[in-house]
C-alpha cells in the first residue's frame, strides 16, 4: 500500500506528545496538572509501543504483540498511579488547603 | 460486491473501503438521526401512558388520536424554546456536555446485531467497546454539572457519576459469563452461541447475571429507584438543572435512548437477540443464502428483538411507577456489598457451567439437566451466602451506622 | 485453545513461592487486623500485626531457603533431586536454564540468593516498625510493606521489559503510600507526594526510553535486546534515537537508585517518610533497583557501554562515570553538613549509590566479564544491612524524641553501650573501616574497577576509584559525628529510652551480620560471584563458563517445554 | 486518505495537550486530556489495533479522567479551579521541551535498527502480513490483529503471565493504600471497606 502511513509519522507525534508532557512537568506546579501531564508521557510512549510493534519485525521469539501486551500494563500502571496520586494529592490538601506543590513546606529540601 | 450484500455481511475488521463508508452513512442517516429519535419520542409517550394508567389517569390524549402525536408537539416545543444558559456558565463545555451524553448513547447502538447481518459494525472486541463508550456518559454529566455553576447541578453531577462509576462494575462483571461461554467478545458471536447453546438467561448463572445486569442497567440510565442524581425533591433536576430548550432535549433524548440501548443489550446478551423461540435457531436456520430467506428471518428476528425490547421498556416503567427512590447510602452498599460479590461468585459458577454443559462444544440432554441442578444449586447458594454475610455485617453494625449523618444529628 | 499456545507450566509458579507467599500474606494481615487486631488496645495491636506479618515473611524465608537448596542440589547433584522429587518436579528443578514463565523471569540460585537477602531485610524492618506507633492503618501498611517486597523480589528476577516495567511500578507505588502513612505530621504527606511525582516522572521517562528500546531491538527480552545489539554493527554511532533511548533509560534508573542529578527527591523522602518506610527504600528498593540497572545495562544493553573503545565515546559507560563521580562527591560533602540522622543517611545512600555505580561502571569493562558484577552485588548486601540497622537508630529517635537529630543521640554510650558499640560497627562499616564488611565491599568494588586490559577505559577508571578513596575519606567526617555524640557529649536535655527488643535486635543483628562479614568475606564474596554470573547471562547461550569461580554451569541445553527457543530465530 | 486523517487526528491531539498544559482552568485542562485521550484512540485504530484503542477509552476517558475531575472538585472552589503556571520555570521549560523535542525527532530521523530491518525513516508501509514461507511471525501477526482480544487474553494467561498477576496486585496494592489514605480520620471501631468512590459520594450527600 503505497498510500500507508510511514512509521516516522507515529514516532513524531509521540516525540512531540512526549515533549509536550515534559514541558507540563516543568511548567505546572500544581499537583493534579503535573499527573496530567504525566498522564500525556505515558500516552505517547504508548503510541510509540504500538507503532513499533505493527511496523517493526519482531526478534525472535518475542511473541506476537509484546507492544501491545506492554501498551496495556502502562495503561493499568497509569490508572494505578492516578488514584495513588489523587489519594496523595487529596491528603496534603486536607493538611495545607493548597495544591500547589511549591506550597507545601515542611521539609527543608 | 454489492451494497445489498455488504449490509448483510458483518464486518470483522474496520476499514475505509468505500463499500463500509456507504454502510455506515446508511446507518447513520436511517438509524440515528431517524429510527432511534423516533423511538424514543414514542417511549416517552408510552411511559406517560403507562404511569398515568398506574396511577389511575388516562395520559396525554388531546393532541391525535390516544395523543399519539404527542411526543412530535413536545419536540417542537423543546426546539423552539429559548435555550438559556446561566451567565457564569463555562460556555463551551456547557454545550457540550449533553453532546458527550447523547453521543455515548447512540454509539451504544452501533454494534447491536438487530438481526443477521443488522449490525453497523461487529469488531471482535464489542463489548469492550460497548463498555468503553457507555462509560464516556459519566464524563458528560459531570461537565454538565460543573459548567452549570450551580450547587444543585454539581450535587447532582458528584451523585450521578459515583452512582455510574459504582454500577458500571457490577455492570461489566455481569457480562463475564456470556463472554466466557461464548468464547468471544463479538456481539454476533454471543448471539450465536445463543443460538447453539439457548438463551442465556436460562442458565443459573445466566439468569443471575441476566438480574445484576438489569439492576445495574437502569443504575445506569438515572431510573427510578436509582434516579438520586436528578431527585426533584431533594436537588432538583441534578446536573441539568440548568439547562432548558434543546440542551435539555438532548439529555431527554439520551436518557431515553439509554433505556432503550440498555434493553437492545439486555436482549442480546441474555434473551437470545431476536429468536422467539429459547432452545432452536429457529428464523437463522430458515437462511439458505438467497435475498428472500434473509428478509423473511431478519423480519421475524427484529419483530421479535423490537417486542423483547418493548418488554423490557416496559418493565422499566413499571418499576418507575411503583417504587420509591433509594437513599445514595443504600444504594452504594448495594452495589458494593451486594452485586459485586455476587458477580465475582458468579463467574465461577459459570466456570462451572462451562465445564459441565457447554465444554463438549453442542447440548445433551443429560449434562444440561445435571448443569441445571447442580450449578443451579451452587448459585442459590451463593446468592443466599452473600445475603447471608450481609446481614450477618449489618447486624453487627449499630442502626443507622451506615449513613452518619443521622447517627449526628441523633446524638447531638 | 489454539493448538500452537504453549500453555503454562504451573511448576513455574512453586519458583515464585516467596513472593506468592507474601502477596497472599499481605490480604491476610489485613483481614486478621480488620477481623481481630482492630479491637485491641493501639499497641498490643501494633504488635501483633507486626507478628503476624513476621509469621508470613518467616513462611516466605523458609520457602526461599527451600528453593535455595534445591537450586543448589540442582547444580551439585541433579540425579539426587530426581530420586527425592520424583521425575516431573525433580527433572524441573534440575532443568539449567534458568528460565520460568516463558522467559520472563529468572530462577535459580541467583534468584534465591536475592530473595533470602530481600526476606531478611524485610524481617527487620517489619519488626522495626512495631517499635512505634506512626499511623493507624496498621492492616494496610504492613500489606504495602510485604507487596513491595513482592515487587523488589519480581524487580530483581525479571529477564523482560514488560515484566521489569510492572514489578518496577509496584514496588514504587506501594512504597508512595507507605511514605505518607504517618498520619499524626504533614511531612509524611508532603514527602509521600514528592517521592509520587518525581518517582512518575522517572517512570514515564523510563518508559519512552524503553519504547525505544523496543523500536530498536524488536524484542523485550533482555537477552535478545543484547543479541541485537551485539549483531547490529552500526553500533551507536550516528543512533540518536539509541543514545536518547538510554539516556532515558539512564533517568529512570537513576532516580530510583538516587543518583545526581535525579537525587532531588531522596533527603525529603527520607526525612519525611516514617524511619522503617525510610529503610526500606534505602535498602530493599535501592537493592532491587540496582539489580535490575545491572542486567539492563550490562546485560541487554551491554554491547552499547563503549562501543568506540574508547570510554568517552557514544556509549553509556562514560555517562555512568561521570555520574557515579558526581553522585558520589556530592552525596558526601552534602551530608557534612546534616544535623537531621535521616538526612545524613539520606545523601550517605547517595555517596553509596555512587560507589555502586563505579561497579556497574566496572562490570562492562572488566576481564572478569559477568563475574564482576558480583561486586556490586557484595556492596549491595552490607550497605543494605547496615543500612537497616542505621536506619533502626532513627526509629529508636523518632519514637522518644520525634525527631531524628543527631544531637539526640548525645550520651547514649552511657546508657546502653553494648547498643552504642553496635552502632560504632554500623559507622564504620558505611565508611569502609578496615575490619567491618563495608571495607570488603568497597575495596573489592575498586579492584573490580580496575582490573582491565589495557585500554584508555583504565585510565578514567582509575581515577574514578581515586575520587572513591577521597570520598571515602570525606564521609568519615559526618559519620564519626554520630560516635562523638555517644561518646563524647553529655545528653543535654532528656535522655533518650533504652531501646526495645524491636529496635535493639535489628541494630545488634546488623552489626553482627556486618562484621562477621567483615572478618570472613570470602564466602560472600563467592556467593556474590557466582549470583552475578547467571544473573547476567540468563538465557545467553554463548557465554563460556566463567574461569576462576565455581560458578554455576551457564545454561548449556535448549530449554525444555518452554515456548521460548532463544537461539531458533522464527524467520 | 488515511494520511490526511491521520494528519488531522495527529493535530488535533498535539493541540488538545497542549491545551492540557497551558489552560489555567484545571477542568478545561482535564477536557483536553480527555480529547487528548481520544485522538490517542484513534491512532491505536489506525494501528489496527481496535482493542487497545477500546481499552484506552474506557479506562483513560471512563476511569482517569473522571478520578482527575473528582481530584479537582475536591480540591478546588469549582469556579475558580484556576491554577498559575510557575513563573520562573516558565522560560527554561519550554526551552527543555523543545529541546527534547528536536533530539528525538532527530533521532527518529536518522535511526538506525540494529534489528534488521532497516532505518525507521525508510518504514513507509507496514508490512504485509500474507503469510510467507518460513515467515512465522506474519501468520502470528495477522491473527493478532485479526482476533486482538483473543490474543491478548493467551498472551496474559501464558507469556506474561506474570506480568499479568502482577499487575494484579499492583491494583490491589494501590486500591488499599488510597483508601487507606484519602479516608478520613478512622472512628475507633470502624471497619466498613469504604472505597474512594463511596467516601466520595458520602461527601456528596452532606454539603
Amino acid at each position: 500500500m503505497a498510500n500507508d502511513i510511514p512509521l516516522n509519522w507515529f514516532l513524531y507525534f509521540s516525540a512531540a506528545a512526549f515533549a509536550i508532557g515534559l514541558t507540563g512537568v516543568l511548567l505546572r506546579r500544581n499537583a493534579i496538572a503535573v499527573l496530567m501531564a504525566i498522564e500525556i508521557m505515558l500516552n505517547a510512549a504508548n503510541v510509540n509501543l504500538v507503532a513499533f510493534w505493527r511496523y517493526g519485525t519482531p526478534a525472535a521469539g518475542a511473541g506476537p504483540m509484546p507492544g501491545v501486551i506492554l501498551a496495556l500494563l502502562v495503561v493499568t500502571v497509569a490508572a494505578a498511579e492516578v488514584a495513588v496520586g489523587i489519594g496523595l494529592v487529596l491528603l496534603c490538601y486536607r493538611r495545607w488547603r493548597a495544591v500547589d506543590v511549591d506550597r507545601y513546606d515542611t521539609l527543608s529540601g | 460486491m454489492d451494497v445489498g450484500t455488504a449490509l448483510i455481511a458483518q464486518s470483522h475488521r474496520v476499514d475505509l473501503s468505500p463499500t463500509t463508508a456507504i454502510v455506515w452513512a446508511l446507518w447513520l442517516l436511517v438509524g440515528f438521526a431517524g429510527i432511534f429519535p423516533g423511538i424514543v419520542a414514542y417511549m416517552v409517550w408510552l411511559e406517560r401512558k403507562v404511569a398515568a394508567r398506574f396511577q389511575d389517569r388516562i395520559g396525554p390524549n388531546r393532541v391525535g388520536p390516544f395523543g399519539l402525536l404527542q411526543p412530535i408537539a413536545d419536540a417542537i416545543k423543546l426546539i423552539v424554546k429559548e435555550s438559556i444558559v446561566p451567565r457564569p456558565a463555562d460556555g463551551l463545555v456547557h454545550l457540550l456536555a449533553p453532546v458527550i451524553v447523547l453521543a455515548s448513547a447512540f454509539l451504544t447502538l452501533a454494534v447491536v446485531p438487530f438481526a443477521v447481518g443488522l449490525v453497523p459494525i461487529d469488531p471482535p472486541s464489542g463489548l469492550v467497546y460497548l463498555i468503553a463508550v457507555s462509560s464516556l456518559s459519566p464524563l458528560g454529566i459531570f461537565l454538565a454539572g460543573w459548567s452549570s455553576r450551580n450547587k444543585y447541578s454539581l450535587i447532582g453531577a458528584m451523585r450521578a457519576v459515583a452512582q455510574l462509576v459504582s454500577y458500571e462494575i457490577p455492570q461489566v462483571l455481569a457480562t463475564i459469563p456470556v463472554v466466557l461461554w461464548a468464547g468471544s467478545l463479538s456481539l454476533v458471536s454471543i448471539f450465536d452461541h445463543q443460538a447453539k447453546f439457548g438463551w442465556n438467561a436460562f442458565t443459573p448463572p445466566g439468569l443471575l447475571a441476566f438480574a445484576i445486569f438489569l439492576i445495574a442497567g437502569v443504575a445506569e440510565v438515572n431510573r427510578t429507584p436509582f434516579d438520586i442524581p436528578e431527585a426533584e425533591s431533594e436537588i432538583i433536576a441534578g446536573y441539568h438543572t440548568e439547562y432548558s430548550g434543546m440542551r435539555f432535549g438532548l439529555f431527554f433524548l439520551a436518557e431515553y435512548l439509554g433505556v432503550f440501548a440498555i434493553s437492545c443489550v439486555a436482549t442480546v446478551l441474555f434473551l437470545g437477540g431476536g429468536m422467539p423461540l429459547p432452545f432452536s435457531s429457529f428464523p437463522v436456520n430458515l437462511i439458505d443464502g438467497s435475498v428472500g430467506s434473509y428478509i423473511l428471518a431478519d423480519a421475524i428476528l427484529l419483530a421479535v428483538f423490537l417486542a423483547k425490547v418493548l418488554l423490557f421498556i416496559f418493565a422499566m416503567f413499571w418499576v418507575r411507577a411503583t417504587l420509591p427512590r433509594m437513599r445514595i447510602d443504600r444504594l452504594m452498599n448495594f452495589a458494593w456489598k451486594y452485586l459485586v460479590p455476587l458477580c465475582v461468585l458468579n463467574i465461577l459458577f459459570a466456570a462451572a457451567w462451562f465445564e459441565v454443559v457447554v465444554r463438549p462444544g453442542r447440548i445433551e440432554a443429560g449434562r444440561w439437566a445435571v448443569g441445571m441442578i447442580g450449578v443451579g444449586l451452587l448459585t442459590a447458594a451463593g446468592v443466599q451466602l452473600v445475603f447471608w454475610a450481609n446481614r450477618k455485617l449489618a447486624a453487627a453494625a449499630p442502626i443507622d451506622a451506615d449513613w452518619p449523618a443521622v447517627g449526628a444529628a441523633r446524638g447531638g | 485453545m489454539p493448538p500452537n499456545v504453549v500453555p503454562l507450566d504451573l511448576r513455574d509458579f512453586l519458583c515464585i513461592a516467596p513472593a506468592l507467599v507474601l502477596a497472599f500474606w499481605g490480604l491476610v494481615v489485613i483481614a486478621a487486623d480488620l477481623g481481630r487486631f482492630r479491637r485491641l488496645d493501639p499497641d498490643a495491636r501494633r504488635v501483633a500485626c507486626g507478628r503476624a506479618t513476621l509469621v508470613g515473611v518467616g513462611l516466605a524465608l523458609a520457602s526461599a531457603v527451600f528453593l535455595a537448596w534445591v537450586d543448589a542440589l540442582a547444580q551439585s547433584d541433579a540425579p539426587r533431586l530426581v530420586a527425592l522429587f520424583g521425575d516431573s518436579l525433580g527433572g524441573y528443578f534440575a532443568r539449567t536454564d534458568g528460565l520460568i514463565f516463558f522467559g520472563t523471569l529468572a530462577r535459580g540460585l541467583a534468584v534465591d540468593v536475592l530473595n533470602v537477602l530481600f526476606l531478611v531485610l524485610l524481617a527487620m524492618v517489619v519488626w522495626m516498625s512495631t517499635s512505634y506507633g506512626f499511623t493507624d492503618d496498621l492492616g494496610e501498611y504492613f500489606a504495602l510493606m510485604l507487596w513491595a517486597t513482592v515487587g523488589m523480589m519480581l524487580l530483581a528476577a525479571a529477564e523482560e521489559l514488560a515484566t521489569l516495567f510492572i514489578a518496577l511500578e509496584t514496588t514504587t507505588i506501594c512504597l508512595y503510600l507507605a511514605t505518607a502513612f504517618e498520619r499524626s505530621r504533614r511531612r509524611s504527606a508532603e514527602a509521600g507526594l514528592k517521592y509520587f511525582v518525581y518517582g512518575s516522572v522517572s517512570s514515564a521517562l523510563f518508559l519512552y526510553g524503553l519504547s525505544l528500546v523496543y523500536g530498536l531491538a524488536g524484542s523485550t527480552y533482555f537477552d535478545a535486546i543484547g543479541r541485537v545489539l551485539r549483531g547490529g554493527d552500526a553500533g551507536l554511532a550516528g543512533n540518536l534515537a539509541g543514545a536518547s533511548a538510554l539516556l532515558l533509560l539512564l533517568v529512570g534508573f537513576g532516580f530510583k537508585v538516587s543518583a545526581v542529578p535525579f537525587q532531588q527527591w531522596v533527603p525529603d523522602v527520607y526525612e519525611g517518610a516514617p524511619a522503617p518506610v525510610a529503610a526500606w527504600i534505602a535498602t530493599g528498593s535501592k537493592v532491587a533497583s540496582f539489580v535490575a540497572m545491572l542486567k539492563v545495562f550490562v546485560h541487554a544493553l551491554g554491547p552499547w557501554s563503549h562501543p568506540s573503545g574508547s570510554v568517552m565515546g557514544p556509549g553509556w559507560l562514560g555517562v555512568v562515570a561521570v555520574v557515579a563521580a558526581v553522585t558520589m562527591t556530592y552525596g558526601n560533602l552534602a551530608a557534612l553538613a546534616q544535623k537531621d540522622l535521616k538526612r545524613m543517611l539520606a545523601y550517605s545512600s547517595i555517596a553509596h549509590a555512587g560507589y555502586m555505580l563505579v561497579g556497574v561502571a566496572a562490570a562492562s569493562v572488566s576481564t572478569e566479564g559477568p563475574a564482576s558484577a558480583g561486586a556490586v552485588v557484595y556492596y549491595l548486601i552490607v550497605y543494605a544491612l547496615a543500612n537497616v540497622g542505621a536506619f533502626a537508630v532513627a526509629a529508636w529517635l523518632a519514637r522518644d524524641k520525634g525527631t531524628e537529630a543527631i544531637a539526640d543521640l548525645d550520651g547514649l554510650a552511657g546508657r546502653s553501650p553494648s547498643l552504642a558499640v553496635c552502632i560504632v560497627v554500623l559507622m564504620l562499616s558505611l565508611i569502609g573501616v578496615p575490619p567491618f564488611a563495608g571495607f570488603f565491599g568497597k575495596l573489592y568494588v575498586f579492584m573490580e574497577a580496575l582490573r582491565q586490559g589495557p585500554s584508555d577505559t583504565r585510565i578514567v577508571l582509575t581515577w574514578l576509584v581515586a575520587l572513591g578513596l577521597f570520598n571515602s575519606v570525606v564521609s568519615a567526617f559526618y559519620y564519626v559525628r554520630v560516635l562523638k555524640a555517644m561518646y563524647l557529649r553529655e545528653p543535654s536535655g532528656r535522655p533518650i529510652e533504652p531501646a526495645r527488643p524491636a529496635l535493639a535486635l535489628p541494630i545488634a543483628a546488623a552489626a553482627v551480620l556486618v562484621t562477621v562479614l567483615g572478618v570472613v568475606p570470602g564466602p560472600l564474596v563467592d556467593l556474590s560471584r557466582s549470583v552475578a554470573v547467571p544473573m547476567l547471562t540468563a538465557g545467553r547461550l554463548d557465554v563460556p563458563a566463567a574461569v576462576d569461580v565455581p560458578a554455576p554451569a551457564p545454561p548449556a541445553e535448549k530449554p525444555s517445554g518452554v515456548a521460548w527457543h532463544p537461539e531458533t530465530p522464527t524467520d | 486518505m488515511a494520511r490526511s486523517l491521520f494528519l488531522a487526528i495527529a493535530a488535533l491531539g498535539l493541540l488538545a495537550a497542549l491545551g492540557t498544559v497551558l489552560a489555567r482552568n484545571l477542568v478545561r485542562a482535564a477536557l483536553h486530556l480527555v480529547a487528548f485521550f481520544f485522538c490517542v484512540a484513534c491512532l491505536f485504530v489506525m494501528l489496527e489495533a481496535e482493542f487497545l484503542a477500546a481499552v484506552q477509552v474506557l479506562i483513560y476517558i471512563g476511569a482517569v479522567a473522571i478520578l482527575l475531575m473528582f481530584g479537582i472538585m475536591l480540591t478546588r472552589n469549582a469556579a475558580t479551579a484556576e491554577a498559575d503556571l510557575s513563573g520562573g520555570w516558565r522560560v527554561p521549560g519550554v526551552i527543555a521541551g523543545l529541546c527534547v523535542f528536536a533530539a528525538l525527532a532527530f533521532g527518529i530521523n536518522n535511526a538506525v535498527s540494529p534489528s534488521g530491518s532497516g532505518a525507521w525513516s525508510a518504514i513507509v508501509a507496514r508490512p504485509a502480513l500474507e503469510p510467507a514461507e518460513g515467515v512465522a511471525w506474519k501468520a502470528e501477526r495477522s491473527r493478532a490483529i485479526d482476533d486482538m482480544p483473543r490474543v491478548v487474553g493467551e498472551q496474559f494467561m501464558t507469556r506474561y503471565a506474570l506480568a499479568f498477576e502482577l499487575a494484579g496486585l499492583l491494583l490491589t496494592a494501590a486500591l488499599v493504600g488510597a483508601v487507606a489514605l484519602a479516608r478520613e480520620e478512622p472512628a475507633p471501631g470502624d471497619s466498613e471497606p469504604a472505597t474512594a468512590v463511596e467516601a466520595e459520594a458520602a461527601v456528596g450527600t452532606t454539603p
